[in-house]
């Protein structure tokens, strides 16, 4: 099969996002689409599948016009969708959510669970999954639901797969399982439409590559031909120095010590310490429990035993109202879910967890929050018109800044940041290590949990292995290899 | 990686609630009202009983696809004494009685349509389109019947007419029959065809729905089509029984069935719930009822109780989503 | 003064004499979902039309607040005279005393007032409308036989009097088994019946404190026996008297309170004096004389 | 890619409506019923009007918090007429009226921590954690009252008690100040406070708000005790100005709060809505009622054009949220 994609335009309203657009992609071939937050990848992917109305442009399916008038219609042409965003009924069955709005009827017209079961298995163990396909989907963690999402898309015969950010929730080892699925439905003449903000996987997988920036097709190449200074040039429009900033440490006293965290089932005997100035890495596999450690310590999640010591004083964190007062700040996982309200303004985002410290004779002193509000946007470059606009409207990687400032503004001297810079594009990955460093340098301590292997070691002066809930060492950086890392990672001895 | 998943949720007594909570609530009803009162277990008392709440339990079972899908209907009970009306009307005016339910019926689907027309494409919350609808349908009651009963010698001398509400088949009350009639097709409705798989995709998470290629406005009409439905079929139920159709007939109805949706173990946020349970909700409040009728509570302290057995249940029921 | 319980200026003096056909009346019902009030404004009504009176009926809805701001409408609507079927004898009097500060007359219909100043109270007597259920009751029941009790809308006036009327006049002489509140309703009365029944299956007489609960409850009672008792008297009910349904029922006659209370207010724009109490007739009706009632 | 967000949100109805629709929708209101009815403008007229709205309007301004967090509360009606209940007792045993009165709004403070507690430590939805308590309070109050009003010389002969509700200060009716002192606070609270954007927050993402150091449980049981004191001071209001404390006081009031804040551009999704738009709401409420009446229109249709006219304004407010 192929898509040829001509000219495509698209505006919200008065918001132009493509304006013209040229893409294609025949069987056998992967072809990545690249781009910052909000050049519109995710858009394009949406108008091929119906799920969007272009405003102009016309695609092509085998030299046909063809339009989708929904997303199941072009299924049944065999285009299928992974989506960026996660498609799952959390409380629904994993099978019910694999087979939703297709599900397979016996000759009755009801639902043939029995055979729904047996196809999903047998996709399913295409990516070494084993899982009850009775239980909820939202018991799974991101990453397995993830790759419930892929083994969606295998079991409709699509000849024609959109990879969205598949692998932003996936561990290295599960990536590899990816690609291996990947390279055998090339062999078998699939066609792969793969949008990432990861370098090193396009070079992996793709073929060709397509770089998109302000609403046009900046170029397309074949992926040999080309290298990533070309492509981050396409894509920020500009020269980029090099990708992870240099670290010059300034070691200060130890701001935050943890003696014994456990938490039954989770984690157990998390003993730690990060120092003003230090940037300590967090790695470990999907599960490992990176995530429900740092929601212990900000006091989401209850602790059942260990200490924590904030700045010299052992102190009791029961709620994140307790640990901000400790001068703890924590950007969470899910930026969507726990990190924004989205309906807010900017303004009210930033602030909120500083807000105490505006009130005047009981009442908010306004004129002090926004000057804050507008002092911590500059500073930390929030691309927004002004500090009223909604921050569900920003891009992902302007969220992410603005999840930022909340907890620079409210004066973080321990600043958890659990993956931050997942979905984030280079250009602002690039900020995001920027501003990391200009924090270190005024003697905040960061506790950075990534599963970007490369990010670790690239961006870190001290690295904590995590593995099925416990602390398998800490290593520094400088001597540290993928290699060392991932024995740790797996339950191996260094 | 491998089976971590299955050791992940832990007991919880509320998990155990909304499974196999329901039954056990209504089992230890039964036995407390039984001890306290032999006469409840007469046959002939569990028949009233079953009949009392077949009308309850039909707008319940409609009610549980609006709430399965986050919404609320609010207006069945308006649509109940409207649909009621037209059908007595119907009736007083020659038209046989079976084509006259048809009819009513009907006319409360589409009062139903309504206001999922409303809520789908006026993008309304269904509480408070629901709330207006409820308001406009008694409304139009009291104006069609001028505020006074419905009824004559057409009706009350119809064997066809009152069988409905209050015939006997085999020694069983003919509203019994419809009740189990409705639950069983509620039942495979629900649980066995795509209709319920995409109703609980909806309230799960409404945009997933849209991305998988579920019509949301469409299902939408048709749930609440259904609702009002079910709310003219206990209408006719309710009209038949009393001969008589009464203008303010249903009033606070939408707040029992409501009741036996959440005492059945279904989350008002939507995406989880049961049919099952919802015919066991609907069993409770008739038990709680009756069983307090039996024992000659006074109607203030059965306010009292049945408020807090409907807390009660939901407490344990702690899974319920957001404030 | 500044600080007072009436409002600031009342203008406008009223005349004490003026034709029919320039009255305006006013009428605040307590509901207009009973077919009882609506006799009453049925009554009401059709005099009115004879004499080419105005009038503005309001519906409380039941709602005691509803009521006294539909009162205040009223008296901004300048009304000649308000005719209030009040919800709660008390929470109707500041209403009234508004009325009388602006200087327009009250007339009480079916409940009365237990405050402010009145033209004059038309009523049946609802304590005597429960005492002759009781009387008949007693006279269908042996002495000592057990009876049922549908009760009213908890905290309505009728409830409140007509049950007080009843359980008086039978205390030593029926066996009261149980009392249920059925709200008036019709549809409550056949389930609570049918409940009594189960728990009291050899009661001899079911006293309603409404038609509607009765003849809800008589869908529920197969015995023929069984004597069934109620107040009111609207059509449906006398014909279940007819029917031999309902034993006896203590009629008021609604319409006959309407056209009371409007030629009350005649009589006053046309200077005479009016009593204090006007009673609107009750009687006992049953089959035998039912057919001059219906 | 650089002020894309400055024309980004395009001119809607809907935004204007919920910016600045309500007070049109009242302006044209008013106007309307001016020229139908002259008498409408009189100054007694108004006087009235705003006596009349303020019981509403107290509610309202509670349920605004409430349902800024996403939550609902349909026990307002029954904590006024318990609080009533209670303060007129404490009349009746001669407490002075001022420390009746206080007591009265105290005790339905408490009644609202209940619900609060409920949804914020018991994690029950507050639509049926409030309709449990509604029917709980009822009864209770049945019980306290024995379904009598709670009415006697001590009341009506008691100026101070009766000035609360009946009385006027400088030709303007009591009740009117105290509607505009508790606006002014709530107001404050609400847009001027950390309380109010405490508020906001909780119901634009709770689970972002208790990372950003909200105390969500906290928060839910001071907002739900907010809506019960503020439903008692309608309460110590109604039961002054009919000098009675009755049993099926507030009988069905949340529907009419509820409405304010809705037809007031607030979304019952929570997070979005402003407590001038709820005063507004509760006027265009109060202006429908005396309007109608003026105007003589019958209570059969006035349900009818009440509930046209929620429908409409919500209609025009498309951005409520998910169905
Ligand atoms: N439904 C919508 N309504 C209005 N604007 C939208 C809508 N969907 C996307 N946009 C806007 O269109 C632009 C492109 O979004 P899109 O999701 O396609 O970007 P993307 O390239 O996929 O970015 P990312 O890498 O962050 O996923 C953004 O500015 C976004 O805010
Ligand atoms: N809501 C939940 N309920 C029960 N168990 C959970 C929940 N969330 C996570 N877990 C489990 O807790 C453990 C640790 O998960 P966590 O998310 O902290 O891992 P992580 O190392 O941060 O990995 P990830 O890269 O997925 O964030 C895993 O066993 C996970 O399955
Ligand atoms: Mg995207
Ligand atoms: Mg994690």
């Amino acid at each position: 099969m192929e898509i040829d994609m001509q000219h495509i335009s698209k505006a919200f309203g008065p918001n132009v996002v493509l304006k013209d657009v040229n893409f294609s992609v025949k069987g056998g071939e992967v072809h990545a689409l690249m781009g910052e937050n909000g050049a519109g990848k995710s858009t394009m992917m949406n108008i091929l599948t119906g799920l969007l109305e272009p405003n102009g442009g016309s695609i092509k399916v085998d030299g046909k016009e063809t339009h989708f008038a929904s997303a199941l219609e072009a299924e049944q042409h065999g285009i299928s969708f992974i989506h960026q965003e996660m498609n799952n009924f959390g409380e629904m069955p994993i099978l019910d959510n694999m087979f939703l709005n297709k599900e397979i009827k016996t000759r009755f017209g009801f639902i043939d669970n029995v055979k729904m079961k047996a196809i999903a298995q047998k996709s399913l163990a295409k990516l070494d999954v084993k899982l009850d396909l009775n239980q909820p989907i939202g018991n799974l963690s991101v990453g397995q639901q993830q790759m419930i999402e892929i083994a969606k898309s295998l079991m409709t015969d699509a000849k024609i797969i959109i990879m969205d950010e598949p692998t932003a929730a996936l561990t290295e080892n599960e990536i590899g399982k990816l690609f291996d699925v990947i390279k055998s439905l090339k062999a078998q003449g699939v066609g792969i439409i793969y949008i990432s903000h990861r370098m090193e996987e396009l070079f992996e997988i793709s073929d060709r590559v397509t770089v998109m920036r302000d609403g046009l097709t900046i170029n397309t190449y074949n992926t040999k031909e080309t290298n990533v200074k070309q492509i981050v040039h396409d894509m920020v429009g500009r020269d980029m120095g090099d990708f992870y900033p240099d670290r010059h440490p300034k070691f200060g006293k130890v701001m935050l010590e943890t003696n014994k965290l456990t938490r039954e089932g989770v984690f157990k005997d998390i003993s730690f310490s990060v120092r003003s100035g230090e940037i300590l890495a967090f790695s470990g596999l999907m599960g490992a429990g990176r995530t429900e450690v740092m929601r212990a310590i900000f006091g989401i999640d209850k602790l059942d035993s260990g200490t924590i010591t904030v700045n010299g004083k052992q102190v009791k964190i029961s709620n994140p109202s307790d640990a901000i007062k400790d001068n703890i700040g924590f950007l969470t996982e899910d930026r969507k879910s726990e990190g924004l309200i989205l309906d807010d303004s900017i303004a009210d985002n930033i602030d909120l967890p500083s807000i105490e410290g505006f009130v005047k004779h009981g009442m908010i002193d306004r004129k002090a929050d926004r000057d804050f509000v507008n002092l911590l946007m500059k500073r930390l470059t929030v691309k927004a018109n002004s500090a009223e606009d909604e921050a569900g409207s920003l891009s992902g990687g302007n969220q992410q800044k603005v999840v930022l400032a909340k907890w620079v503004g409210s004066g973080s001297q321990v600043l958890i940041l659990d993956e931050p810079t997942r979905g984030v594009d280079v250009g602002a990955k690039r900020e995001i290590y920027d501003l990391m460093n200009e924090l270190t340098d005024r003697g905040t301590a960061i506790i950075m949990v990534s599963s970007d292997l490369d990010e670790v070691l690239g961006f870190s002066d001290n690295i904590a292995v995590l593995y099925e809930g416990k602390l398998m060492g800490v290593v520094p950086t400088a001597t540290a290899t993928q290699e060392s890392v991932m024995t740790l990672a797996t339950g191996g001895e260094n | 990686m491998d089976n971590q998943t299955e050791t992940k949720r832990h007991f919880s007594f509320g998990d155990f609630y909304s499974k196999l909570g329901p039954l056990v609530a209504l089992i230890v009803l039964i036995v407390l009202v039984s001890i306290l009162n032999f006469s409840f277990l007469d046959p002939l008392n569990l028949l009233n009983l079953l009949r009392q709440v077949s009308i309850n339990a039909l707008i319940a079972f409609g009610m549980e696809f609006v709430i399965l899908t986050g919404g609320i209907d609010l207006s069945v009970g308006s649509i109940l004494a409207l649909s009621g009306a037209f059908t007595a009307q119907l009736v007083l005016m020659g038209v046989p009685s079976f084509i006259a339910f048809l009819i009513g019926m009907v006319t409360g689907g589409i009062f139903g349509a309504l206001n999922g027309v409303l809520i789908a494409y006026g993008k309304a919350a269904p509480f408070i389109a629901t709330l207006a609808t409820q308001t406009i349908f008694r409304g139009a009651t009291y104006v069609f019947t001028k505020g006074n009963p419905i009824t004559g010698a057409k009706m009350s001398n119809n064997f066809g007419f009152q069988f409905f509400g209050q015939g006997y088949l085999f020694g069983i009350p003919f509203p019994v029959y419809i009740m189990v009639l409705f639950y069983i097709l509620a039942f495979i409705l629900l649980h066995r065809t795509t209709f319920g798989r995409k109703t609980y995709a909806l309230g799960g998470n409404p945009r997933a729905a849209f991305v998988a290629g579920v019509k949301n406005n469409k299902m939408i009409i048709w749930i609440y089509t259904l609702a009002g439905f079910l709310s003219a079929v206990a209408g006719m139920i309710l009209t038949s029984r009393l001969a008589s159709a009464q203008p303010d007939a249903g009033v606070a109805y939408e707040m029992d069935a409501i009741a036996a949706v959440v005492l059945g173990g279904t989350s008002l946020a939507g995406g989880k719930g049961k049919m099952f349970g919802t015919l066991i909700g609907a069993l409770i409040i008739g038990v709680l009822n009756n069983g307090m009728n039996l024992l000659g509570i006074s109607s203030f302290y059965q306010q009292i109780v049945k408020g807090i057995v409907i807390l009660v249940a939901v407490l344990l029921d702690r899974k319920q989503a957001k404030a | 003064k500044a600080v007072s319980l009436t409002p600031p200026t009342f203008g406008g003096t009223h005349t004490t004499k003026k034709s029919k056909d320039k009255l305006k009346v006013g009428v605040s019902l307590s509901t207009l979902s009973n077919p009882f009030f609506i006799s009453v404004r049925n009554g009401i009504n059709d005099v009115a039309k004879q004499n080419g009176t105005k009038t503005e009926v309001f519906d409380a809805q039941n709602d005691s607040s509803k009521q006294s701001s539909d009162i205040e409408d009223l008296i901004q609507k300048k009304v000649d005279v308000i005719i209030i079927n009040p919800v709660d004898s008390d929470a109707i009097v500041p209403a009234v005393k508004d009325a009388n500060n602006a200087g327009i007359p009250v007339i009480a219909c079916d409940r009365g007032s237990n405050g402010g100043k009145l033209l004059t109270t038309v009523a049946s007597d609802n304590v005597k409308a429960g005492k002759m259920a009781a009387q008949y009751m007693m006279s269908k029941v042996p002495k000592g036989g057990q009876v049922a009790e549908l009760e009213g809308t908890p905290g309505a006036d009728a409830a409140i009097q007509r049950g007080k009327g009843f359980n008086t006049a039978a205390k030593n002489n029926l066996k009261i088994v149980t009392k249920q509140s059925a709200d008036f309703d019709r549809a409550k009365g056949l389930s609570v019946m049918e409940n009594i029944l189960q728990a009291h299956s050899s009661i001899q007489g079911v006293f309603a404190q409404n038609d509607e609960m009765a003849l809800g409850a008589v869908k529920a009672i197969n015995n023929p026996d069984l004597v069934v008792v109620s107040i009111d008297g609207e059509p449906q009910g006398l014909t279940a008297v007819k029917q031999g349904k309902i034993s006896g029922i203590i009629a008021q006659s609604p319409e006959v309170e309407g056209q009371l209370a409007i030629k009350a207010a005649y009589a006053h724009y046309q200077g005479k004096s009016v009593p204090k109490h006007t009673t609107s007739p009750i009687h006992l009706v049953t089959k035998e004389n039912v057919s001059k009632y219906k």
